[in-house]
């Protein structure tokens, strides 16, 4: 299915709810969506007999400078076509519900984001720092991120 | 023995009536002690040397090839290097215990070295229930690997202890049971009667492996029992490197790790010789009589036929060890209860129907009388 | 669990372990199948292309930076100053090969193909410092001052020469350089580089020609 | 019975496996909580190897990231690097000519062989035969050689340019990689006769920690692990890239030969049989590849358009997919690696419940991860 098909479908289920279709420049494109309904659209799209996503190849965080978007990329291995998701919040506290239980493949790369940009997944089973050590302070991949001198005491 | 010995040496050398003949009883037995433990020290080292140089063989490698002509000083390299190692024990650990540990295995696996019959008349005691204390001074080994692994406050350890506990226990029984033919047959317990009953016919049928098919099945049950009884690949789940890290000794360093070590090839070769001395027919070979030969002759004979023997099936474990992945613990105890107990039974019970039925020939024997 | 299916287990095992065995045993009886290299006494050829530590020939090193700046773990240092005949004159070139990655990518960008992968890959040392390898063996103190003092006297001589007659060209003082290749006419003095403490001020000094 | 419980109170032992342990495949840590020999609860612990790999790529250019990415996955570089490309040609859509692209298919199935030599060579390993682990490395070595030959690295290669590659063919490199390629083919049956299907090794591995095709997909399992549930999808073929369309290959799958569908012998096996496939392509390869150029025109100050892609490459350990923002600039805006070893490891705590530990062993090198993947 083409991705502009996918829009209109989530556009006709959820209405305003899929803000807009990124498809120049983007490969695949991207349905941008609020990020309130990011699960119940990833139900949607992993349940629906004409998308049926059945597999998220990716999860990543991305920080926009002005606002962080979360970006799920979609795979159907049943019907072979592909979808990115994206969803943008505030650089304030910045929070969605997590889709681990729709993908259970979301729940480490969900950790990842988390670990590495701060971005909270609401309703997720474990979230946990995952690469980087518990008591690290900051979120690295932030662009406006600083290098930290000392790390408990240890020069870094 | 020892005080027939002494008496004719007593006998022999006018001199030493005046010493009390307990002296020198006990200086004999001292020095065969010396002896034994010598040459099981040597064999221990050597016997790490060649497990090396089999490994390197087959894994398509040279093996150690630097300390002296073709490598073969690198067992006393590595032992001075365990000598002079730091000794390490763990701070929590149980000090008392930690310490008996390698102690306790190393006087399990080495004490066994008495009874085996090397050779005509080599023997340091002809107990007359050798076999009986061969399984029962090995068993000693279980009592310290556990110790080892309990008092090293390690989990990994614990594990290995634990492991090593429940799998010693479990192949004692098929290890007795496959042992018992032998002992049937020869209608003895003492090693050096067991070997003798299987002279004559030139030499090799005369050998109970040969005897009647319950007993050639009793002598790979018993090798497969014996090699989990020295943990050895595929049954070596009590160290399992790869899973345990080091099991029991993974503490253990320098001159205490040795002790494992040590014990681990003097049991190799402890079951081994119980094998050739109860299945491959000890020190007897084929159209040569060592007993008949002159006494020196004779026993040095005997000597090197039991030790090609055994030193063959020592190898054939390295051989093993180097092809076999390792068991699960579950199978482990699967392969002792579910096949080798009924099993050993089995032939247990075969061979003593066969002896009642045949009155106790074996099959070259009646074979031999058909031909008169 | 039936009994053929028992004795089948039996089978199996001893079987698949056999062929194993054989197979292990043939590796170890056949000396031919030995693939080691016994390594301080043998060694094998590294293949033409090896990558391994980097050697800077710097004759012909123009000083140009493109090493420094597509070294991707920054390992290349590079000071160069501006000498009388405005080329870049190298001031000091260290690599850390405990750095380095051996990418190849300086390599591979370098315009006089002045850097080079050598077959060597044999280094151990106990100090990290020894893991620089300098290429130029002068301090690079000594190398700035030389060479401004040599661009404050070209470019003395070419304020007294401008002055003394215009129509003359001023190619004399190149040759002193003894760079074949060096331009002509210059018109003002290059500023000394940035960075040299004693400036211009080392008149003192003799002009040298080593490079190295 | 109650009352000789109270008296004999048993407890549960928290073991640390790792980061320092022999079979962990690295820096691995797996936080065991067992009963006795059986695991109750196995919790993977990843992060000791992080390199911050994707805030690097944010720092250096297109051109200076592709050695990072030989660290991606050091078992199969020429991969990482052939993904990384061909991810930034989608991007700029940068016309790749075609020997380059024959050479990257060479090498990169070469280095999947290599790969998976070492998945199988460690993981008999793990199970406690170590000589086909020599053996594995001494095939290994032979393509290493190959490697050596074109690029001049042993491990990290860093052959392939977004473009391209960096050189053309040595001499006789296709003749020396049809030598090997005769060498190596009777190898793989004599693996099989040494150990796969010994009857210790089949034992230790059928039935063990079984993934259901569901769960696989579910999981984000790709590459042999997902194939190795019965799912046919090898991206080569269902999603192809450069010129995989013009090789006939198989897509090996697990089939529950030995126990169920998906346990650990399915995964292993299908490495195997992966090897094979590999070299039917290589074969094809050495046959099809035209003459011409091997790089192509690609500026020095190499700026992308702006955009978002994502691109995916089937790697020995899975998809790795490689999801890169570009603003215009020489730096990549945001880089996100999708580690296939790092989504793997999601899979670890659920199936390795009530299995003992000497199968979390098994799993972990069944699943073939690499550390420094999962770690970045």
């Amino acid at each position: 299915m083409e991705p502009k098909e996918i829009f209109e479908k989530v556009t006709e289920k959820f209405g305003g709810k899929a803000v807009e279709l990124q498809g120049e420049g983007f490969r695949p494109a991207f349905v941008v969506v609020s990020p309130e309904s990011v699960r119940e659209i990833a139900l949607f799209l992993r349940d629906d007999p004409a998308m049926k996503f059945d597999s998220l190849m990716c999860l990543s965080g991305v920080d926009y400078k002005d606002r962080f978007a979360v970006t799920y990329h979609l795979h159907s291995l049943s019907v072979g076509h592909q979808i990115g998701v994206k969803a943008y919040l505030p650089r304030e506290a910045p929070s969605l519900p997590s889709v681990d239980m729709v993908w259970p493949a979301a729940n480490f790369q969900e950790r990842e984001a988390f670990d590495l940009y701060g971005i909270v997944f609401e309703g997720s089973w474990d979230l946990r720092r995952i690469l980087l050590p518990e008591d690290w302070e900051g979120h690295p991949l932030r662009k406006d991120y600083k290098y930290p001198e000392f790390y408990n005491g240890i020069k870094v | 023995m020892m005080e027939s010995l002494a008496i004719s040496l007593v006998n022999a050398v006018p001199v030493l009536s005046g010493v009390p003949l307990w002296t020198i009883t006990l200086l004999i037995m001292v020095m065969v002690a010396a002896v034994v433990l010598t040459f099981a020290l040597t064999y221990s080292g050597l016997a790490t040397y060649v497990e090396r140089k089999v490994a390197g063989d087959i894994q398509a490698r040279v093996g150690p090839n630097r300390v002296g002509p073709v490598g073969i000083l690198q067992f006393l390299a590595d032992g001075i290097k365990l000598l002079l190692k730091e000794d390490i024990i763990p701070a929590k650990a149980d000090r008392f215990l930690f310490v008996l540990a390698p102690y306790l295995v190393f006087v399990g696996s080495f004490a066994a070295f008495v009874v085996v019959p090397f050779g005509v008349g080599l023997i340091a005691s002809d107990l007359n229930i050798g076999i009986y204390y061969v399984m029962a001074i090995t068993s000693l080994v279980v009592v310290g690997v556990m110790l080892a692994g309990w008092s090293s406050n390690n989990k990994w350890a614990l594990l290995g202890g634990m492991r090593a506990a429940a799998q010693i226990v479990s192949y004692e029984i098929p290890v007795g049971m496959a042992l018992l033919p032998a002992v049937l047959i020869a209608g003895s317990l003492s090693l050096q009667d067991i070997v003798r009953s299987q002279g004559g016919l030139f030499g090799i049928f005369g050998w109970n492996l040969f005897h009647n098919p319950f007993t050639f099945l009793s002598f790979f049950l018993y090798y497969v029992a014996a090699l989990a009884e020295t943990n050895r690949t595929p049954f070596d789940i009590p160290e399992a490197e790869s899973e345990l890290v080091s099991g029991y000794h993974v503490e253990y360093s320098g001159i205490r790790f040795a002790f494992f070590f040590l014990a681990e090839y003097g049991d190799m070769f402890v079951v081994s010789a119980l094998a050739t001395a109860c299945f491959l027919g000890g020190w007897h070979v084929p159209f040569l009589d060592a007993e008949a030969l002159p006494a020196l002759w004779g026993n040095l004979f005997s000597l090197g036929v039991f030790l090609g023997k055994t030193l063959s099936l020592v190898v054939l474990m390295m051989w093993i060890r180097w092809t076999l992945p390792r068991l699960r613990v579950d199978q482990l105890m699967r392969v002792a209860w579910k096949y080798l107990v009924p099993l050993t039974f089995f032939n247990l019970l075969g061979v003593s129907l066969w002896l009642l039925l045949f009155h106790g020939k074996g099959i070259p024997q009646m074979i031999a009388s058909l031909f008169g | 669990m039936g009994l053929k299916d028992y004795l089948y287990d039996i089978w199996e095992a001893v079987a698949t372990t056999a062929k194993g065995m054989r197979i292990t045993a043939r590796y170890g009886v056949d000396p031919r199948e030995t693939i080691t290299l016994q390594y301080p006494e043998e060694r094998w050829e590294p293949s033409e292309r090896f990558r391994g530590f980097l050697y800077n020939d710097i004759k012909t090193c123009t000083s140009c930076t493109m090493c420094v700046r597509v070294c991707p773990v920054d390992c290349i240092s590079l000071e160069s100053v501006r000498g009388a005949d405005k080329k870049m004159v190298l001031a000091s070139y260290d690599i850390d090969i405990g750095r380095c990655m051996y990418c190849g990518l300086c390599v591979e960008v370098c315009p006089p193909k002045s850097l080079k992968h050598t077959s060597g890959y044999e280094k151990a040392s106990v100090d990290r410092g020894e893991l620089i390898l300098h290429f130029i063996h002068e301090d690079a103190g000594e190398i700035k001052a030389r060479v401004a003092k040599q661009v404050a006297e070209a470019a003395a001589k070419a304020e007294a020469e401008k002055a003394k007659a215009e129509s003359e060209k001023p190619e004399a003082e190149m040759a002193k350089d003894g760079d074949p290749d060096s331009r002509a006419a210059q018109k003002d003095a290059p500023p000394p580089a940035g960075g040299n403490p004693e400036g211009g001020g080392a008149a003192e000094k003799k002009p040298g020609e080593e490079k190295e | 019975m109650k009352a000789r419980a109270e008296a004999l109170p048993t407890q549960e032992m928290l073991i640390n496996m790792g980061p320092q342990h022999p079979s962990t495949h690295g820096v691995l840590r797996v936080i065991l909580r067992t009963d006795g020999e059986v695991v109750v609860n196995a919790r993977p612990d990843v992060g000791y190897l992080h390199r911050a790999l994707e805030k690097i790529g944010e720092r250096v250019t297109y051109a200076q990231y592709m050695p990072f990415t030989d660290r991606l996955d050091y078992l199969a570089a020429m991969n990482c690097n052939a993904a990384w490309a061909w991810t930034v040609e989608k991007l700029a859509g940068i016309e790749v000519p075609e020997r380059a692209e024959y050479i990257r298919v060479i090498v990169c199935e070469l280095n999947r062989i290599a790969s998976h030599l070492i998945a199988f060579g460690s993981f008999t390993a793990d199970m406690g035969a170590f000589t086909p682990f020599l053996y594995a490395i001494r095939e290994r070595e032979r393509i290493n050689d190959l490697f050596e030959d074109i690029c001049g690295n042993r491990l990290t290669y860093n052959y392939v340019r977004i473009g391209g590659v960096s050189a053309d063919l040595p001499d006789r490199f296709l003749e020396k990689t049809k030598e090997f390629l005769d060498y190596f083919a009777p190898k793989v049956p004599e693996y099989n006769n040494l150990i796969s299907y010994n009857k210790i090794f089949v034992h230790r591995l059928a039935n063990v920690a079984a993934v259901t095709p569901e769960d696989a997909v579910g999981y984000g399992l790709t590459g042999p692990n997902l194939r190795g549930s019965g799912v046919p999808f090898d991206l080569r073929k269902n999603e192809p890239y450069s010129v995989y369309p013009e090789f006939d290959f198989d897509v090996c799958v697990g089939t529950g030969e030995r126990g169920t569908l998906g346990d650990c012998f399915d995964r292993y096996m299908v490495r195997i049989n992966e090897m094979k496939e590999s070299v039917r392509i290589v074969r094809q390869a050495i046959e099809q590849i035209p003459e011409g150029p091997v790089m192509a025109k690609v500026p020095r100050m190499f700026k992308p358009p702006v955009g978002e892609v994502y691109f995916r490459a089937e790697n020995p350990r899975g998809e790795t997919g490689i999801y890169l923002i570009s603003d215009g600039t020489v730096n990549p805006y945001r880089l996100k690696i999708r580690a296939p070893s790092f989504v793997t490891m999601g899979i670890f705590e659920k199936i390795t419940k009530g299995l003992m530990i000497a199968d979390v062993v098994a799993v972990i090198g069944s699943f073939d991860i690499i550390l420094p993947e999962i770690d970045r």
